[in-house]
């Protein structure tokens, strides 16, 4: 189990012969990669940042849950920071079970609770030239609210 | 009686405060306060209720209380994957 | 969009290259992998056997109801025949889309599918020597029925 | 009338017959007759209930008619994966 925080290259590879188990019937890998469009608009390139200590500790929190919910022997989790170009890898997950389901179903929590709580930022670089810090829109839900007291 | 405390800033907040760290000296009682008072001095766009704050490595509710040498983080809405 | 039977290795590696595509946003793979236990019983190798031609047309099938279902850009399956040994791949999936949920759900539905329809079998070999073409038994449901007429 | 077709085996049809395909002059009707009579001959264990058929690479009922020169495959429970 381990949740990590890299500038360096996701190798699915490698990283997949680190699961080896011969209990495992079930390997599910998730990908995430740049995708050339978001929203409409043509992207050119990302920048993920990260807040490493509280990323990890939050990341190892959602694989605990996972474990918890769903009957899987081991999973890792990988998330890029640094400049990114279309195609690469931002995030990559695997989870090993004895049976598929399992497997599945912590690989898609793990993904959707990341997504949702660990301190990772994306700027996308739109072939405009413009740039944006993705769900920091000041026009958004929210932007309106009152401030914290 | 201010208190000396390290900040940090992530993403959108670091751009716009220019730096990714600074020490800050403050009078704030909680993380809200102290947040609303660098919103002020350097223009963040982001109201408090979308950020998280960071207390220490964890996080903590906008109620913390900030305490001579913390070390604090305003979290913008994450955005990984 | 592609299903192949294949009496070599299944090198996951390469067949993720041939899936490149800056549209796609996620990739959820799916692994079968020789479990060391089976229903209780200590497993040392398996035998996988298919009819390739009606197995591979059954796959496509398969893969175009996937895509009918799902927004996915691509899928690719790949089943081992032969001889395989504790660890060894026996099944892999791959499946590209610009969102994770499509991936997600297309990569289940195929195994889920490929597993109840497509025509290959599995032979067992027991630690204790014995060995099993599984689902084979004659005491399952329906070993009583009357023959077809 | 004989027909002769040609009859592949799979799994533990194959093991229980010997071989994988075999030429087989048949007065059966259908393919159901056909495998009635191929289980009788060679003593396989599944039911018919439990078989699919193939005619010529294709899934088909049982209720097929068996043609000349037909190529049938008695498919036992898949099990895939």
């Amino acid at each position: 189990m381990e949740f990590r925080i890299t500038d360096r290259d996701i190798d699915p590879a490698a990283l997949l012969r680190s699961l080896g188990d011969t209990r495992a019937g079930a390997c599910v890998t998730f990908e995430g990669r740049v995708r050339q469009q978001n929203d409409g608009r043509g992207v050119k390139s990302l920048d993920y940042e990260a807040f490493v200590p509280l990323a990890e500790k939050e990341g190892m929190k959602i694989l605990d849950e996972a474990r918890e919910k769903h009957a899987v022997l081991d999973i890792l989790c990988v998330h890029r920071t640094g400049s990114l170009a279309l195609g690469d890898l931002a995030v990559w997950i695997a989870v090993t079970a004895e049976h598929r389901g399992a497997a599945f179903e912590a690989c898609r929590y793990v993904i959707d609770e990341a997504k949702a709580r660990v301190p990772i930022w994306k700027k996308e670089h739109y072939a405009d030239g413009s740039t944006e810090w993705i769900n920091c829109a000041t026009r958004g839900p929210g932007a309106s609210g009152a401030a914290p007291a | 009686m201010k208190k000396s405390v390290r900040v940090s800033y992530f993403a959108i907040l670091r751009e716009q405060r220019g730096l990714g760290t600074e020490q800050v000296a403050t009078e704030a009682s909680t993380a809200a306060e102290l947040y609303e008072e660098l919103k002020t001095r350097h223009g963040f766009t982001l109201p408090g209720t979308r950020i998280r704050v960071a207390v220490n490595d964890d996080f903590q509710p906008w109620s913390a209380e900030v305490r001579e040498g913390d070390s604090l983080a305003f979290l913008p809405p994450v955005a990984g994957g």
